[in-house]
């Protein structure tokens, strides 16, 4: 789960890291208010869930708190990527006299946290590495011992020779490990960890991403999670317990196993059309989820055509075909629906369907076909 | 000849008396697998009826039911707040191989269990994995039996309904396996590809290798460089996720396009750069494998 | 460092552990007024540093206010091992059902913490060890991952068949490793824990010993020292960081060095006399210190005869020497004093010492049966 | 020959610009030891100049330091609160020998610590020990070189002027050592008496032992059962503490009689059964160990 920049500065703040302050406004009034209460410039920052808000215009320094409510009103509401800005943040503008990158995330390959560090930051850590790939230390911490103080020191001497900004950032990189582990994170980066004139050491920009895993013994982060920032659709995907994804096509794909929705996704593609959607009904055989799942896709209007392809092996075939015909009275759906169900109780599945008049399939590939056809025809 | 597991393998189920955990321990005994024993805090002294009539103990740890049965592979279908700790726990007594099907582990837990079983010298399959199954002989975990076939074929896979998809597709065309390995969709997992054909390499009677990948992560691009340098079967090999956008989890914490490593394309122009057959849907992969056996 | 039984409750409770509520009284009129406070039975329990109280009619129980009163009056004051007892605690007492013992200390052999718990709890654990030892578990806790889940676990199905008594000792378990290991302890125990009729299990003694060298980070715990608890002569040696340890002999010892000052008590028993205290004045050279011990030496009375043992390493013998000459301007001691200086510096040494009237030995053996010789003709 | 350090050792010494630090590398190098680096922290570039006029590089990090210098050998002066950190970073860094000179390391900082270390494959000496010194070639610590000679005594102590009282004596009489090694006073340590013992048994120039002890533990009753069952050459066991009252804390933290083990009567008796010569007096060393080697 991503969160805020002022939600992560708010993590990073609660383990000590030097944050600058900042408040949150969701309009331009707030945003000036807080503008005046910080006095002389402040930085107005989008609060949205992605990367390149600096290049897409939703960053922007305000020499006033006129200037700032001005900088608001044009960034609330911009999209970035596809994403709307409901909020920004007010902090601040830092003099910077150096920018660097501190960033830990779980390495899959050595399967424990990882520091990433670099003396080039406030630019892409990936185009560094591209370019200039002695430019950034990487750090393994051996999980059974945390990060050690020597790790800590000398990532602190790859960044400053200064030994006054040394001792900050060794600090520092101990606090951020910290903040990563007791937020059970995958990922937490300030970019950048800026010196000031006065040879201070700040975190201006923060990134967290909180492992969904761990989320329920964390409920205090958990309520980071900010609901107008995703689509309506995957709330409820969530709340219903499925792995849902929206995707720009107009197939809707039902499909129970998350390997099977991408090759069933894949297949929709390699037979000409667009899939909607990325869509696990998960393990389980319960009818509702199958309910919840229609809703979810027959909500979306570019929908033209639903497909299901399941593999029954602990979900029970009967079970979805029973869910499917019972969402077909609770919903009025307009689009057609073609049904492939293999495996567990097969046999009974499709008597059910064949029962409600549904044509139900046994291959893959002629359900996801003939999906395709019915979009292309729609 | 298998990998992994066999007649021989004695297993024991933690978590038996759990919805999961009791259903599919009545489909592994069912389909012949020797199931010694389960575990279930606060129960031990009782006993699991299996479907066959099987009388299978429950043991209140993992160490107990080990020193009674004599359990050398253990699988797990505890929740998953408390499944690292069970993973620990069958490492600690000794098991030698753990399944752990559990789903939703939180990833620093992993970083420890995976070390764990590491310093213990046992070897973990999964989180998040469907098990694995020797057809003919055993299973653990809950890939379905009636799929599967015994045959030449090992097949690995870091999904469970796409390898059911595909192990049936085989088996339906008349191809069967050695044994078929889910590994798990998770970042962290305990047995990967490169382990898995490790031991298939070790093994004479498989004569041909199904890989089943899927976007995130590069363990397929190293799978297929070990491919290349040390593996003189034929390997078949498959991307789901070609059309995933990046930085979305596609359902599996594992899948999932970080910058620009993990993509579908760049993995399949490592398959073939290293040597691999590469299906380029499910369908495929039965063909393909079919011309490398020269059937 | 040994902490009191109620100092050590205090860090059980903030652990989670179930402890009964309770107080501490230095008078018996305070020991009636928390007794009435608490209602009903209670127990009296004196609060020193040693075992064996309760033979010692140190720990009674008391039916009222009044007999609270009563026992406090008695054990205030009274001598266990040689230790006043200056505090009671008193604390309701608590029916009992099952005594069990669990206890967590440092192992010198695997180097790690370890578990050892046992279904036979109130009665000193090495009796049992020796009479019974299957009815002892021992645990060893790998300090790279700290307790894990099914230790507790498995530790507490050795204590009890009941599951739900079981449930309470895993997490009693797991909150008296979390005591231990936040609190740098070397021991913590819990003898008894107890099951009560109505099923609770709780801690009903506790015994806790914190490592010395930890103290620094931990102030909190630093603060429970009980100066009152130990002879003022160790306080003082502590606070001129002196390694001190009074004896029963007349023989008064200053060495530097643990092992050295060990073998020079060894040797004063050896020829005939007996050491009055092991005393490491450590590896400096200050002056001060050597100040310090002859003030602690001198002021016990039983001391007949003073002797040095220095081996100059890191300790410069004309430090010593100064150090001696200092001190016997400043005090005015009875005792005649002999000395064995040897090592760096030593030429210097013999002669500032020389200079003030010293007679300086060079050998060991010489100077103990010297200081032995004098003591006895005193 | 010697054990553990010898004049090609190249040492580092972590917490060079101390006072303690500093001292004891001038004493060092003046002994002959190739002292090749020193690490502070916030002093990288500059350099040490000992009284020999040698100068010595500092670096910020004994990473740093190896690199640069080849250093295998660290000896560490940090303060207890960064000592076990000193230790893990000399580990980490691939330093082979590691002796810690520091007293007052938490305990449970060290159980870390010891276990990293051996987790990396390196070896520590103490904490709180005096170190250790091969006469004639290197002193790696603070043991005074002048009371030492070469010869064929080995010396293994967990104190350290009791050591130099023990060595100075064998060295009037006109016995030298192959090494002096001080393992330290504390509960847990790297290096006990029986890998010293083993290292010893491996140098063909070591004819005898001196071992010396304390109470606390039972350190000294396992290297006894060790010499009986492994050691063909003769040793001398000393034992500090034997009007040491039980539970109390003889100044080396290590050094506590608990319940009815560790005493200095128990030890001296298992000495007894184990063939050892027992010393009464240290005065009594050098003479055993001369009738030892049939002086």
């Amino acid at each position: 789960m991503d969160i805020h920049e002022y939600q992560a500065k708010e993590l990073f703040r609660q383990a000590g890291i030097p944050v600058p302050p900042g408040e949150v406004a969701t309009t331009p009034e707030e945003a000036e208010a807080i503008a005046a209460r910080l006095g002389g410039k402040v930085v107005v920052k989008a609060q949205v869930h992605t990367g390149g808000r600096g290049k897409a215009g939703g960053v922007k320094l305000a020499d006033s708190a006129a200037e700032a409510k001005e900088h608001a009103s044009r960034i609330l509401g911009m999209e970035i990527n596809g994403l709307t800005v409901g909020k920004v943040l007010v902090t601040p503008a830092e003099d910077i006299a150096s920018e660097a990158y501190v960033g830990v995330l779980i390495d899959r390959k050595s399967q424990a946290p990882i520091f990433m560090v670099s003396p080039e930051g406030g630019v892409d850590i990936e185009e560094v590495a591209r370019v200039n790939p002695e430019a950034i230390r990487k750090v393994s911490i051996d999980p059974r011992y945390g990060l050690l103080p020597h790790q800590a020191y000398s990532m602190a001497t790859f960044l400053y020779e200064d030994p006054a900004l040394v001792k900050q950032a060794t600090k520092v990189i101990g606090q951020l490990y910290r903040a990563f582990s007791a937020n059970s994170c995958s990922l937490a980066e300030i970019n950048p960890l800026i010196v000031t004139p006065a040879g201070e050491v700040k975190a201006i920009d923060a990134k967290v991403s909180i492992d969904e895993s761990a989320l329920f013994r964390l409920p205090e982060v958990e309520a980071f999670r900010d609901l107008d920032a995703e689509p309506a659709s995957e709330t409820k995907a969530r709340e219903a317990s499925l792995s849902f994804v929206k995707l720009d096509g107009d197939v809707g794909c039902c499909v129970n196993g998350a390997g099977l929705a991408m090759a069933t996704m894949d297949l929709v593609k390699y037979y000409g059309g667009e899939p909607a959607n990325f869509l696990d009904i998960g393990g389980s055989s319960n009818p509702d989820k199958v309910v919840a799942a229609l809703e979810i896709i027959t909500a979306d209007p570019s929908v033209k055509s639903i497909l299901f392809n399941i593999f029954g092996g602990i979900t029970r075939c009967d079970d979805v075909a029973n869910g499917i015909v019972t969402a077909m009275k609770r919903i009025d759906i307009q689009v057609p629906i073609v049904i492939r169900l293999t495996g567990t109780n097969e046999e009974e599945a499709l008597e059910i369907l064949k029962g409600a008049g549904f044509e139900a399939y046994t291959s893959m590939d002629a359900v996801v076909e003939k999906a395709v056809q019915l979009a292309a025809s729609a | 000849m298998s990998i992994f597991i066999d007649r021989q393998s004695r297993v024991v189920v933690q978590g038996i008396t759990g919805r999961d955990g009791s259903f599919h321990t009545h489909q592994m005994v069912e389909y012949g697998t020797d199931v010694v024993a389960g575990v279930t805090p606060g129960k031990g002294g009782q006993s699991f009826t299996s479907s066959t009539g099987k009388e299978i103990p429950i043991f209140n740890t993992v160490e107990d039911a080990r020193e009674a049965t004599g359990a050398n592979v253990s699988v797990i279908y505890v929740p998953p707040a408390f499944a690292a700790g069970a993973i620990m726990e069958a490492a600690d007594a000794g098991v030698e191989f753990i399944v752990a099907i559990t789903e939703g582990i939180p990833v620093l837990d992993m970083t420890r269990a995976a070390g764990f079983v590491r310093d213990r010298g046992a070897r973990l399959l999964g989180p998040n994995c469907p098990g694995l199954i020797t057809p003919g002989q055993a299973k653990v975990g809950i890939i379905p039996g009636q799929i599967t076939t015994p045959g030449p074929v090992g097949v690995i896979s870091r999904s469970g309904t796409l390898t059911y998809e595909a192990v049936n597709q085989l088996t339906q065309a008349g191809i069967g396996q050695t044994t078929c390995v889910g590994i798990g969709g998770d970042p962290i997992i305990g047995t990967n590809f490169i382990d898995c054909l490790e031991a298939f390499s070790k093994d004479p009677d498989t004569k041909a290798i199904a890989m089943i990948g899927e976007i995130g992560g590069t363990d397929e691009q190293e799978a297929a460089e070990w491919i290349r340098d040390h593996l003189e079967i034929p390997v078949v090999g498959f991307i789901a996720g070609q059309t995933a956008p990046p930085g979305r989890q596609m359902g599996h914490a594992g899948a999932i396009i970080s910058g620009s490593a993990g993509t579908a394309a760049e993995k399949m122009k490592v398959f073939e750069a290293c040597g691999l057959a590469v299906a380029k849907r499910p369908a495929d992969i039965r063909v393909l494998i079919g011309e490398a056996l020269g059937l």
